[in-house]
């Protein structure tokens, strides 16, 4: 096998279970344990991906989900996924993997041809460009731009059958983000202290950089062994803690391993809502780049990534590597390999002399101080480097690979989002942000404080810290017994069995961020931004850090600039000739890490992206034959058919019209309102009067908003003196309620008044139809159904079908009509009472398309015509209006505008030719202008009572326009249709049919 | 109050040579001397102690006001006043979208107008902005959708202003990404605007702001306005961190925080502040071609031409000012997206940010005089600002210009609350949290 | 994981709902006649059993009360006439859907969508909590015999799909229905 | 996301919440006529800072609250019922 492959047992990799998957189509094998980065350096694979704009050859730059450059496309059974990680990717048998954005191949990519005029495309050169001929950029720049641009390809297998994502909600006294040695020694210290924790880690493993030293691992074992044994500590791995939302919410994506995936029916992750009262974040620190020339070619990687590999994985990134550092921290990767018996070919510090180098040189390493790397050599793979001395000096070694560090820059991001002000750290050359302690505290590297022993001490520190503020609090209930876990353990000092080792002596940092030389020096890997780029916006006036940002993309892409970003800035700052302090970085946003929308969307998706409201009938009306239709939340039977049609409807609406027909009305909205100030309360609330109301009666009432407009119609009934029944629209239902409760407790809040929704218990049938009052005769009994003892509006208990209900001698469709009430347990029974009384007058059930078709002939209004811009005067319900007496809306009904000439005017429409239809949303005009709407139609409906078409319309002073012809236009499928304008009310308008 | 400071004839020939005309063959020039001829694109300018008109934000609407005023209506006398840098308001945390499907014919009438303006933009500002019309469709869901979209089609076609039906059929070609029987709002079909699209956000604040700038305008930024001087009820100039500003106009076009600045000069409006929440995705290669919108939740979404999928919901719902949103929000989006386009489930939301939006009562913006002489709003702009900015910009232009509203923007007057003229879209009434 | 071996038990439980509401600075005499009725009114956010009767409280001065099953009506009509002048009882035997959740994994599996801290010792024994469940009201109470779930009968089936489909993961088994009394007699296991 | 502590119910996340506006605009008496009215309805402070508001506990007790909130930072000074009616400014400033 080509290249230095695996060279040791790995902490995580299984020697014994060999793993086969596939690169490019090509067969590989790596060990359980594996990332497909990791087994693919093990398989000497050194160029993994082509780059974003020049297409300039890629390899793997770090060993974790910061990596710019090592995306692949993964074919599986959910079909091609786009832009996965190779450093996070477990391997798992089978695995395919394919690299991106290249054609016809990696290794041969034709489109590596805009490196070569790369000169000519510099950061933004597409706003200077692409603008003439006018019609060249959609039709011809664009296209060609969009396909070059983009990574991965997503290409989703139709009939993948993986399980929605979940979505869990966890409440905790402290969230710990991190479990490195600082997260793991406060997660200890706090459970100690009766808290209950989560500890949080993307890892697959607990130990963060405890990992990558030997000395730790004793230490290590000991504190997870503990925390295993502790109830109140939950340990989440591959789960990352996406963002900080305030109040102590924060989410995080919890990905399974592979098996559990397996086991959980293809479930991939869980979104975590996490409610913690303080969060300690030890999200530790990011190893950067430095930008020299040549930054970009394969085999040029983070220090801290090779020994990541190595530790982990067993795998040697490369034979002969040169290392290019300014700090003591990341010599730990050189001893690392050195120790492991790969021959290193160099160290090039910045710093003329430090502890660490002379540790270094002790061992035998060659280490070149004061010098830089201004030059890599070697066309797809690193093969020599160029160094450029303090003193000009230059020379060149040999080297297959080049592990830089530019230091280290403290994990920001969730500080960030909580509002924490980025501080500049002189002593360690990068930003770090301090938390609010109310929110918790930042520990450990995420601070600055780098070493494993020191970092410890600070997590155990900002846990002690953590648990005084909180003990008061810890036991006190708070309302409704909310409180947090008791501390039965006590705050007794923790002792460790054992320590960690002493951290080494440090000599600090000596700041580096670029090396000028020929060749592009890239500040963002991924996003193909050089230093050049940057010096380019600050000349074109793009100075401010967000301009410079949004004009180059630098840190726009998958890593969200964590290897590169702070480089950006300070080759900003040195172009603008300012600090790096005042340059700053720009702000972060969620998420820390990109996420899913699977994994966002959580388990309420297609069919249960909203709930199915059903009626108390839902499957009676399913085996009826009836089409539903999905009505906000509510499934109602549209029509009790499946052909289309207007033949069905038009057979109930005639049933209705000429006999007796049965509908399913109990989606109205019903609220039962008492209280001694009930009726002064509602006479608020409608705009007419309820107070006069007879006990035992009905009546229509409309309620405004507090603009003037109506909000909604219905039948208010009074039940006893200080007792109403309220029903509403079906759509407002919820709407009116929270209406009739805010002003209740906003405006009348001393009113004696109890507000109830009672829509659920009650089960309404409208029952309509000159023979409707034989049907109730046959199954209701306790009143005197005849007109004189139970005339229109009248309303009253009874007992329907043996069920203790109410009447109601209501009607929308127009004809002599009854709604029948009873609790929705006994719909059933009812119902099928009701069916058996009518069949002698052959009854027929009715859906809301014949509703309507009754409703428009009589010219009810209902939404379409409720539409929230029409008002009482609008819908000719004018003399409604109270006189006398405050009621919502009254006040700005009175303004001008209100009452203007031109305000659309409900109406009723007919074609002239009766043999033509209507459509809903046609615009009317007049025959001379056929340009100018004077107002559109509303509903429409072929007639049972009259002859062709019959609609309703807002038309602007519709009234006056009683008996003129216009042109109802619909010119999406040019349909032009003449119509007469009529009344609403176009049949029975004296409404002798309901009074029968 | 004093007559107009003299306008400036020769800043504007001498601004112009500043960043100089953008072109392939300068961008072929430039690259052979490595790209060092650039220089600023616009003007850092100073502020001076008095301007004819000082526009208060460096947004899309101040900018493009400011380079209408110069460049249609020949007053130059002008300052951008921007509390930070430019364009990094709204103008530069939207989701790009341009559009004039409206359902008030006013509205039509304005927001056609502005994609007119679109369509020559880059010409008129010598800055390839990437207006792309690539279509805006609007998927419906039930039969009483339909109608509305209906309604509005035949308004847009009546108006001249193009509009189609899209049967299930075609939306399976055009969308091939969307399940059109996604369980529980199955889409019934759709309404193409083929003239609506997407804008490169960012480059329109530039754009304008080079070109207003080269016309003469001071584009003054890190100037925060402080207070608001009155003569009476007159407004006579501004306060800020650099210094005192009169103007015989001011105008202020900072939607989001028109509260505030309105506050400094004793105003109330019919606004309140709050945020929408946009959306980006990793890039990839080209998946949609259209800008979609779901008719049954919040979700509406266009590909950017880098290859990332832009989206965005509903306002969180309660007033703020706080440029993010809440998780909520976040996660009801992904739902809609998920149902509707089943196809997303893998791919990764990279960035979540939020905007700060001024929500007028009526859900419709506010370009009009104030109760106080000198003092000009241009805000109200809801979440419809973007699209608008052109048109927004020209129809403030000429209102300072003339003294009196343009034709076409007549009706966004701030009276029409008071005279019970508003103009409210969907018909939500006084409640911005529920537009 | 074991807690999905556990499993849950998944029972509709019948009974008369009726919510019984204090008119204005009358919560007192109420609670007094509770008494008397041999059913005093638990504080706000708690439940409490007591002549074969469960009342909660998750709304302030507002109680509901579960009673053995009654023919329509009956038991609300009852309420409403001896409460008249201190408060008002509405019948949502109808309204409301009652169903009963049992076994270790329950907590488990409803913190999939409940928002509330459902630790034990937090939300312990005699905890009644009205909250969102599924994007649907749900009243959440904590019994001997495991957890009481009111939600409104129109979405009853819409959650109880919720919980069919978020328990296969922890062996969700529907039971059959069971009464009020056989509810309140079972110990706590 | 807000967790809005109901004097009632405890923390409770937004989402059961729903959000009803300003709760320093006070309803004019009946005849104050359409300026006042308009004032009420359309003409607000907006505050980018401490911000009065009512908020209806739809998902918990349905008790309307009033909620003193920060509209920049949305920390939560002071919840109360509606029932203390919404008291004056100078009680709620923080």
């Amino acid at each position: 096998m080509r290249g230095p492959g695996r060279i040791a047992r790995g902490l995580l990799t299984d020697a014994a279970r060999p793993v086969g998957f596939r690169f490019d189509g090509r067969p590989m094998r790596g060990l359980a344990g594996d990332t497909l980065a990791s087994a693919l350096l093990a398989n000497g694979k050194r160029l993994v991906a082509r780059s974003f704009k020049y297409h300039r050859p890629r390899g793997i730059v770090t060993s974790g989900p910061e990596e710019p450059c090592a995306l692949v496309d993964v074919i599986g059974n959910e079909g091609r996924e786009p832009n996965r990680l190779a450093t996070t990717l477990p391997l798992y048998e089978g695995l395919q993997a394919q690299s991106q954005n290249r054609w016809p191949s990696l290794e041969l990519d034709a489109r590596a041809l805009t490196d070569l005029v790369a000169r000519f495309l510099p950061a933004g050169f597409y706003y200077k460009t692409f603008m003439a001929p006018a019609w060249a950029w959609e039709r011809l720049y664009e296209p060609l731009i969009r396909r070059a641009a983009g990574l991965g390809t997503l290409r989703p297998s139709p009939a993948h059958g993986a399980a929605p994502a979940q979505t869990v909600h966890d409440h905790v006294d402290v969230l710990v983000v991190g479990a490195g040695a600082c997260g793991l020694a406060a997660a200890r210290r706090l459970a100690a202290s009766g808290m209950r924790v989560v500890l949080a880690d993307q890892d697959a493993v607990l130990g963060g950089g405890t990992l990558l030293n030997d000395g730790a691992t004793q230490w290590r074992e000991a504190v997870c062994a503990e925390l295993a044994g502790c109830a109140a500590v939950r340990s989440l791995l591959r789960t990352t803690v996406i963002g900080a939302y305030g109040h102590g919410v924060f989410a995080a994506l919890e990905e399974l391993a592979p098996a559990e995936t397996a086991a959980h029916g293809g479930l991939r992750e869980r979104l975590r809502v996490i409610r913690a009262r303080r969060v300690v974040l030890a999200t530790g620190a990011l190893e950067r780049l430095i930008a020299f020339p040549g930054n970009d070619l394969p085999g040029v990687m983070l220090a801290g990534a090779a020994l990541g590999f190595l530790r982990r994985y067993g795998v040697a990134v490369g034979r002969r590597p040169a290392f290019f550092l300014n700090t003591d921290e990341a010599y730990e990767a050189v001893f690392a390999l050195a120790s492991a018996g790969i021959g290193c070919a160099g160290v090039i510090d910045v710093r003329a002399s430090s502890l660490a180098a002379d540790r270094a040189r002790a061992q035998g390493i060659e280490v070149h101080g004061g010098a830089v790397v201004d030059a890599v050599s070697g066309g797809k793979r690193v093969r020599s480097i160029e160094i450029a001395g303090s003193d000009g000096r230059r020379w060149r070694i040999d080297a297959d690979c080049l592990l830089m560090s530019g230091g280290y820059s403290p994990a920001t991001a969730l500080a960030s989002q909580l509002g924490a002000q980025l501080r500049w750290q002189e002593a360690i050359a990068a930003f770090s942000a301090d938390l609010d302690p109310a929110f918790g505290q930042v520990a450990g590297a995420a601070r600055g404080i780098f070493g494993l022993a020191a970092a410890a001490r600070d997590g155990e520190a900002a846990a002690r810290a953590i648990a005084e503020a909180l003990r008061p609090a810890v036991g006190a209930a708070g309302p409704a017994g909310v409180v947090g876990a008791v501390g039965a353990a006590g705050a007794g000092a923790v002792r460790a069995a054992v320590e960690l080792p002493p951290d080494p002596e440090v000599t600090p940092i000596a700041p580096l961020w670029e090396v000028r030389g020929r060749g592009k020096a890239f500040v963002d890997l991924q996003n193909d931004v050089t230093a050049a780029d940057v010096r380019l916006a600050v000349r074109e006036g793009y100075t401010h850090v967000e301009h410079m940002k949004r004009y180059t993309t630098h840190g726009m892409a998958t890593d969200q600039g964590r290897v590169g970003g702070v480089v950006g800035s300070a080759v900003l700052a040195e172009a603008r000739g300012v600090p790096l302090a005042a340059v700053g970085m720009p702000k972060p946003r969620p998420f820390a890490q990109a996420v899913p929308f699977a994994a966002l969307a959580g388990g309420e998706v297609g069919e249960h992206f909203k709930p199915k409201r059903r009626l108390a009938l839902h499957d009676w009306h399913e085996q009826a034959g009836a089409t539903f239709a999905a009505a906000g939340l509510w499934l109602r039977p549209l029509v009790y058919s499946r052909q289309s049609g207007w033949d069905p409807v038009l057979g109930e609406a005639r049933a209705v019209r000429r006999s007796v027909g049965i509908a399913d009305v109990s989606t109205l909205g019903k609220i039962d309102v008492q209280g001694a100030d009930a009726a002064r309360f509602l006479d608020f609330i409608y705009a007419n009067t309820l107070s006069t109301l007879p006990i035992g009666r009905a009546r229509y009432g409309i309620m405004l908003r507090e603009d003037g407009m109506l909000l909604d119609d219905g039948t208010a009934s009074r039940l006893a003196a200080e007792h109403f029944l309220v029903t509403t629209t079906t759509a407002n239902g919820t709407a009116v309620f929270e209406h009739l409760e805010f002003h209740l407790q906003a405006v009348c809040p001393r009113f004696d008044v109890l507000l109830t929704d009672v829509a659920d218990h009650w089960a309404q049938f409208a029952v309509a139809g000159p023979r409707s009052r034989e049907v109730l005769g046959a199954v209701v009994a306790g009143i005197d159904l005849s007109a004189e003892a139970f005339p229109f509006m009248a309303a009253a208990g009874a007992t329907i079908a043996g069920v203790a209900g109410r009447v109601f001698r209501i009607s929308f469709s127009g004809e002599l009509a009854y709604e029948l009430a009873v609790p929705a347990q006994s719909a059933l029974p009812v119902w099928r009472a009701l069916l058996d009384a009518g069949r002698p007058f052959g009854i027929a059930a009715y859906g809301l398309d014949a509703l309507n078709t009754l409703r428009i002939e009589k010219g009810h209004v209902t939404g379409a015509e409720l539409n929230g811009n029409t008002n009482a005067l609008d819908l000719g319900l004018q003399r409604m209006l109270k006189t006398s007496g405050d009621f919502v809306g009254r006040a700005l009904s009175q303004r001008p505008g209100m009452s203007a000439p031109d305000r659309l005017q409900l109406v009723g429409v007919r074609p002239v030719d009766r043999t033509q239809p209507l459509r809903n949303g046609s615009q009317l005009v007049a025959a001379s202008a056929r340009r100018t709407s004077l107002g559109y139609v509303t509903s429409s409906t072929p007639s049972v009572g009259l002859e062709g078409w019959v609609g309703l319309a807002l038309l602007a002073g519709g009234r006056r326009r009683t008996g003129e012809r216009l042109i109802a236009a619909s010119p999406i499928d040019d349909a032009h249709t003449e119509i007469e304008i009529t009344s609403p009310h176009q049949f029975d308008p004296e409404n002798v049919r309901v009074r029968a | 109050m004093t007559p107009q400071a003299p306008s400036r004839p020769h800043s504007s020939s001498r601004e112009r040579a500043s960043s100089g005309r953008y072109s392939a063959w300068r961008l072929l020039k430039e690259g052979l001397g490595g790209q060092r001829g650039w220089s600023s694109a616009w003007r850092k300018a100073a502020p001076r102690p008095r301007y004819r008109v000082v526009i208060v934000g460096g947004g899309g609407h101040g900018l493009a006001t400011a380079y209408y005023l110069a460049a249609q209506f020949g007053i130059t006398d002008v300052a951008v006043l921007e509390r930070g840098p430019i364009g990094l308001g709204n103008v530069g945390r939207n989701t790009t979208i341009i559009r004039s499907n409206y359902f008030q014919p006013q509205n039509v009438r304005f927001y056609d107008y502005s994609l007119k303006l679109w369509e020559g933009l880059e010409e008129r500002l010598n800055f390839n902005a990437m207006v792309s019309q690539r279509g805006t469709l609007n998927l419906f869901h039930s039969e009483a959708q339909r109608d509305l979209f209906t309604r509005r089609a035949n308004m847009m076609r009546l108006l001249g202003v193009d509009a189609e039906a899209v049967s299930r059929e075609r939306l399976r070609e055009i969308v091939p990404l969307v399940e059109l029987d996604n369980g529980r709002y199955p889409v019934l079909g759709g309404f193409l605007q083929r003239r609506g699209g997407t804008v490169r956000h960012d480059a329109v604040a530039w754009g304008y702001a080079r070109a207003a700038s080269a016309a003469g305008v001071d584009v003054v930024e890190q100037c925060e306005v402080t207070g608001i001087c009155r003569d009476g009820a007159r407004v006579t100039g501004v306060l800020t961190t650099r210094g005192a500003v009169a103007a015989d106009t001011v105008c202020l076009a900072v939607a989001g925080h028109s509260s505030r600045l309105a506050a400094m000069a004793g105003l109330k409006l019919p606004i309140e502040s709050h945020v929408l929440q946009a959306f980006v995705t990793e890039s990839i290669k080209p998946v949609l071609d259209v800008v979609l919108t779901y008719g049954a939740g919040h979700f509406y979404v266009s590909q950017s031409d880098k290859g990332g999928l832009v989206y965005g919901g509903a306002i969180d719902g309660y007033n703020s000012y706080g440029q993010r949103g809440a998780l909520p929000m976040t996660e009801e989006v992904a739902a809609a997206a998920m149902t509707v386009m089943p196809g997303l489930a893998r791919l990764k939301v990279l960035r979540q940010w939020g905007g700060v939006m001024d929500m007028s009562m009526d859900g419709s913006p506010i370009i009009s005089k104030t109760p106080l002489p000198g003092l000009i709003l241009n805000g109200g702009w809801c979440y419809g600002g973007f699209k608008a900015i052109p048109a927004g910009g020209m129809a403030t232009a000429h209102l300072i210009a003339h003294g009196a509203a343009h034709p076409l923007a007549a009706h966004l007057d701030l009276e029409r609350f008071a005279l019970g003229r508003t103009v409210d879209e969907r018909g939500v009434g006084p409640f911005p949290y529920a537009h | 994981m074991h807690a999905e071996l556990a499993g849950i038990r998944l029972e509709a439980c019948s009974a008369d709902i009726v919510e019984v509401s204090a008119r204005c600075g009358r919560a007192a005499d109420l609670a007094a006649l509770a008494r008397e009725m041999g059913s005093p009114l638990p504080a706000f956010g708690r439940a409490a059993i007591a002549g074969g009767r469960l009342a909660l409280c998750v709304r302030p001065e507002r109680w509901l009360l579960l009673e053995a099953r009654a023919p329509a009506g009956t038991t609300a009509a009852l309420w409403q006439a001896a409460c008249a002048g201190y408060g008002v009882a509405v019948d949502l035997s109808s309204g409301l859907a009652a169903l009963h959740l049992a076994g270790a994994a329950a907590r488990a599996m409803l913190a999939r969508t409940c928002r509330l801290d459902l630790d034990p010792c937090v939300f312990a024994q005699g905890v009644a909590a009205a909250t969102i469940m599924a994007q649907v009201p749900a009243t959440l109470a904590s019994l001997p015999s495991g957890l009481l779930l009111l939600t409104p009968s129109t979405t009853a089936r819409h959650l109880r799909e919720w919980l069919a489909a978020a328990g296969k993961a922890f062996g969700l088994s529907s039971e059959p229905d069971l009464t009020l009394a056989e509810l309140l007699g079972r110990d706590c296991r | 996301m807000l967790r809005i502590p109901c004097p009632w119910c405890g923390e409770r996340d937004e989402i059961e919440f729903r959000y009803r506006g300003d709760a320093r605009v006070a309803r004019p008496a009946g005849d104050a006529g359409p300026a006042a009215f308009t004032a009420y309805v359309y003409e607000r402070d907006n505050p980018c800072g401490w911000h009065l508001e009512w908020w209806l506990h739809t998902g918990g007790c349905r008790k309307l609250l009033w909620v003193l909130r920060h509209t920049v930072t949305h920390e939560i000074r002071k919840v109360g019922s509606s029932l203390e009616r919404a008291v004056p400014s100078a009680d709620v400033e923080p």
